[in-house]
């Protein structure tokens, strides 16, 4: 029933506008334009939903109860501190470089919305589809890289100085073997195209296929989202707020928001890429296929806190010998025995 | 490579200074290549003032010290005045005394441990630690009415003696704390990150610890058994039977899982103390204005962070004519500056926080 | 309450060896400040005491003079000493640093100088203010230090 | 080692997640103080004698009182408590040999305004020396109870 909500919005739209009269050409423009807004707005009400289930997951981990006092059940919390963060003076560090360092917090949403564009969040339900989707979400999810270190070296500050720079070298070493481990769901499928990677999932998801290419993405990923065991980059207790220290009001809010939407990307692309994407499991077809994506995203999120509220944090040098002496070796490994298997399984005919 | 050194200035407004506190460090890249601690910023001049009030007046300025045990901190300053004295104390009183005392110490290790969490980065162990610190300020609050600066102790005794409530909740809360400390064990001692992070960093070796007048689990990390308690016991300390944590490394993760033992043992003198008290009265005869003989008392205790001295002369009038504290977290801070040069920005929280300094007692 | 005493005759030994030195009823030691050097040397590295801690490094502000105060602790026996060397000179107390001894001292010895006004001869470099600004004026622990201020009434 | 005590981690903080919650909703659920607890002072008017002894007590001089002299007897007219420089160390109630100034569990001092924060227990005039105490009492009491009423810093 509500399988094809979505689809069945965009035909209308589509039907309404060639019933006015309007050229295809355009009439295509705009349903695009409709698209991206409608995820720019997911995207943005997605991070102030994450922020209040971080803080009450958070809490309920650490025997509290969070926010509850905003809303039913504090389910307006964020909304009413992004309110209050609006309204507050934004101080410009003496010395800043002020082009940069207003421009930053702005920037940190581009990266986000362009991927979003390529996730299939159901069947039939994603905004381009690309043939070369998972080429382009790793290209511009390296992006964010130079965002954090520009905001960082802008600030005229050296605890962000030291935070934009551990962004770098972080950012720099982990994307490798979040590469390399999504490389064995590739050879097996054969194919860039994120929607064909979730097709080519019905029998059995890559998570139990890619058991270790899942743990690197998963550990890799943690790193790429700045979190805790990997939160350098913030490192609160040692850095204060990494490139984030001179911001204040609206301009930290978009880099905390920032931080959520990168988490959604990293649990969504692992929904595709190993859990299977909207595909249903046990035969569970009754519930919409958008539904099953996000229920898949939220547990990978829910998973992502849960390790967050756990553990300490690593140490700087520690973190780039894991990254370099574990993990690319862990993924290099992991493709060679893919590779392997798959010869194998050709051979003998179990696999086509 | 030819790099250039850069000064970082670390607080006196940073997270995990414990308080406000200032360590200029000077970077090459992340590490450090000189560190310069700075105190001095809460310093509100208590010996100063305690020569302006009378001896039991200034039982709440100690208080003020470390906050954090201030139990323990009355009891290094009554114990100098009594010595000066020469008051002999009721048995009940001491058996008060090391009762809340003790309590006092596993408030204390508990911040120590939580905040010590927060500052690797683990911040549920913080909060877990609060939470369960909150059923010792329960205690003590039922004992003496305020939930962080007691002022509970008087010269010659206690200020008032301990409810009936107050044995049947100690007994639960003491049933409780093998569980807590197993969950800060399984939370924080037991992962490899907090490991990786806390063993080989910062070593302190016995020698140097002894040379630079370290004490408490700062010094007993290092393998050196130092425990006032044990080896001069005062008050009433030689009849308790506990153990005395020691480390093998003198490593950060040794003076951070010693304060998890040393909570343990705290539990085995509180049941003895419970098990043994005698009832009597919990004032010694002291005359209303206290006016001790002319001379000087040094007395010590051992506190939460170290051995925590009071030096008090008189000049027969019933001010202090000078009082002077020893505060461990202070002398213990002074190795600070050496400790943390080739380690990395992240290292010096570790270190700082291994140290465990309050900076009220720091700056006095 | 046991007795951490330092043994009479070891006492005795070094009354010898430091005629300057007088033995107070409590067992307290006063050294005049040209023989506190040689006099902690010998303590410490004697092993017969072997005062190894120093504990507690004060100092006091009486009418006639300024005192300063160490506390020592031997690690290995157990016995603890109380040192007293008085100064006589108000204006310009000088006595000598036991930096060299004990590293600890640095600390206590700059908040001594910092709060009362000694100067420690052979500190590295010159002892700075610790507690106090650095452009603090007077030390606040002397008793001829007035302050003005204060809350209003 | 080898990953055991941080499976060991996850498993604590999931198991905090279905535990009892500690939270208290503090304007709407209080807590039971302890009898002993240090709250907000309370004088009973009736019993002290103005003798002073609160105010030597006190390490921070918090406690000004005035009082005039009535047919031999002294009245208290004003008991003012600083309470901004209040340490809450009891040493004033401690010092009350009449068992007037007592701790209440009144727990919310908290003000608007710094110069509200100060507790003016009594604020009264002293009565006429001539009259006589019985018929005088009850009628100087209610005044009394009003001036303190009105006076800033009596209600949290």
């Amino acid at each position: 029933m509500g399988e094809n909500i979505f689809v069945g919005i965009a035909t209308w739209l589509r039907g309404l506008l060639s019933g006015a009269g309007v050229p295809d050409m355009w009439n295509d423009t705009i349903l695009l334009v409709v698209k991206l807004v409608a995820i720019l707005l997911f995207i943005l009400v997605n991070a102030l939903w994450l922020v209040y289930m971080e803080r009450r997951v958070c809490a309920f981990m650490q025997s509290r109860l969070g926010p509850i006092h905003v809303g039913p059940k504090g389910l307006f919390q964020t909304a009413a501190d992004i309110g209050k963060l609006l309204g507050k003076e934004i101080i410009l560090p003496k010395g800043a470089d002020l082009l940069v360092f207003l421009l930053m917090p702005v920037v940190i949403f581009i990266p986000p919305l362009l991927i979003f564009g390529v996730l299939p969040f159901g069947k039939n339900m994603v905004a381009i589809d690309m043939n070369i989707g998972v080429f382009y979400l790793l290209a511009i999810a390296s992006l964010s890289t130079i965002i954090f270190w520009a905001a960082g070296w802008a600030s005229n500050n050296k605890y962000s100085l030291v935070g934009g720079m551990r962004s770098v070298a972080q950012m720099v070493s982990y994307e490798l073997p979040l590469i390399l481990a999504l490389l064995g769901v590739i050879m097996i499928t054969g194919t860039l195209n994120l929607n064909t990677i979730v097709d080519s999932q019905k029998s059995i998801w890559f998570v139990f296929t890619q058991p270790i290419a899942f743990l690197v993405y998963l550990i890799a990923g943690m790193a790429e989202t700045n979190r805790t065991p990997f939160c350098l980059v913030e490192g609160e207790s040692e850095i204060i707020a990494g490139p984030y220290t001179e911001y204040s009001g609206m301009g930290f809010a978009m880099f905390f928001l920032a931080e959520y939407a990168n988490v959604m990307i990293i649990s969504a692309m692992c929904t595709v890429m190993f859990l299977g994407g909207w595909l249903a499991p046990f035969g569970l077809d009754f519930i919409p296929s958008w539904l099953w994506f996000f229920l898949k995203m939220y547990l990978m999120i829910f998973v992502f806190m849960w390790v967050r509220w756990t553990y300490p944090r690593i140490r700087v040098d520690q973190l780039m010998g894991f990254g370099w002496k574990v993990l690319v070796p862990l993924a290099l490994a992991n493709i060679f025995v893919t590779g392997v298997g798959m010869y194998i399984f050709r051979a003998i005919g179990w696999w086509s | 490579m030819k790099t250039e050194t850069y000064t970082l200035n670390l607080g006196p407004q940073h997270p995990s200074t414990h308080g406000v506190f200032r360590i200029i460090l000077e970077l090459d890249g992340e590490t450090v290549v000189k560190a310069t601690p700075v105190p001095g910023y809460l310093h509100r001049g208590i010996e100063k003032l305690a020569e302006a009030r009378t001896y039991t007046q200034v039982i709440p300025y100690t208080d003020r010290m470390d906050y954090m045990a201030a139990m323990l901190m009355n009891w290094g300053y009554v114990a100098a005045v009594e010595k000066l004295m020469d008051i002999e104390v009721p048995e009940r009183a001491e058996y008060v005394r090391v009762i809340v005392g003790e309590l006092s110490r596993i408030a204390s290790h508990m911040i120590a441990t939580g905040a010590y969490g927060g500052d690797i980065g683990a911040l549920t162990a913080f909060t877990y630690t609060f939470r369960d610190r909150e059923y010792v300020l329960d205690l003590l609050e039922m004992v003496s009415g305020s939930r962080m600066t007691f002022s509970y102790f008087r010269i010659g005794g206690v200020a008032a003696d301990l409810p009936e409530e107050f044995f049947p909740a100690v007994r639960k809360f003491l049933g409780e704390l093998p569980a807590m400390c197993d969950e800060y064990d399984g939370l924080i001692t037991g992962n490899e990150i907090f490991q990786a992070r806390t063993k080989q960093v910062g070593i302190i070796t016995p020698e140097m610890g002894i040379n630079y007048s370290l004490s408490g689990p700062t010094l007993r990390g290092s393998g050196v058994n130092y425990d006032l308690r044990k080896v001069r016991p005062y008050g009433i300390y030689d009849r308790f039977d506990f153990d005395v944590p020691l480390g093998q490394n003198g490593d950060c993760f040794d003076r951070f899982r010693i304060r998890i033992d040393e909570m343990r043992q705290c539990k085995r003198i509180i049941e003895q103390a419970l098990d043994q008290i005698p009832e009597g009265p919990i004032m010694a005869k002291v005359p209303k204005v206290i006016k001790p003989p002319v001379g000087d008392a040094y007395a010590e205790v051992e506190s939460s962070k170290g051995v925590y001295g009071c030096y008090v002369v008189s000049d027969g009038s019933p001010k202090p004519y000078r009082v002077h504290f020893r505060r461990p977290s202070y002398i213990n801070l002074g190795y600070l500056g050496k400790l943390c040069e080739g380690w990395k920005i992240a290292d010096v929280i570790a270190i700082l926080g291994s140290i465990d300094i309050v900076l009220g007692e720091v700056d006095c | 309450m046991a007795d951490y005493n330092i043994p009479a005759e070891l006492m005795e030994a070094l009354k010898g060896k430091f005629s300057g030195i007088e033995i107070m009823e409590n067992g307290d030691v006063i050294v005049p400040a040209a023989d506190l050097m040689a006099f902690m040397t010998e303590i410490k590295e004697n092993p017969d005491t072997a005062m190894d801690f120093l504990t507690n490094l004060t100092a006091s502000d009486y009418k006639d003079r300024l005192e300063t105060v160490y506390n020592l602790v031997s690690i290995t026996h157990g016995y603890t000493l109380t040192v007293k060397v008085k100064l006589e000179d108000k204006e310009n107390p000088q006595v000598p640093s036991l930096c060299p001894l004990w590293d600890g001292a640095s600390w206590q010895e700059r908040e001594t100088y910092d709060l009362m006004g000694i100067v420690f001869t052979g500190y590295p470099g010159h002892p700075t203010r610790i507690l106090l600004d650095d452009n603090f004026k007077g030390h606040p622990l002397r008793k001829d230090y007035q302050w003005e201020g204060g809350r209003e009434a | 080692m080898f990953g055991q005590g941080l499976i060991k981690g996850l498993q604590i903080t999931w198991g905090r997640m279905f535990d009892k919650k500690q939270t208290v909703k503090y304007p709407f659920e209080k807590i039971e103080m302890f009898p002993r607890y240090h709250g907000r002072f309370e004088l009973d008017v009736d019993k002290c004698i103005a003798c002073g002894l609160c105010a030597n007590a006190c390490p921070n001089k918090v406690i000004q009182l005035e009082k005039e002299k009535v047919d031999k007897k002294q009245f208290l007219t004003k008991y003012i408590m600083r309470i901004e420089y209040c340490l809450f160390c009891g040493l004033c109630v401690e010092a009350c040999n009449k068992d007037a100034l007592k701790f209440s569990n009144i727990i919310d001092m908290n003000q608007y305004r710094r110069s509200w924060v100060r507790l003016t227990l009594v604020d009264r005039p002293a009565p006429e020396p001539t009259e006589t105490p019985e018929e005088e009492t009850p009628a100087k009491e209610a005044k009394s109870e009003a001036a303190a009423g009105q006076a800033p810093g009596k209600e949290g």
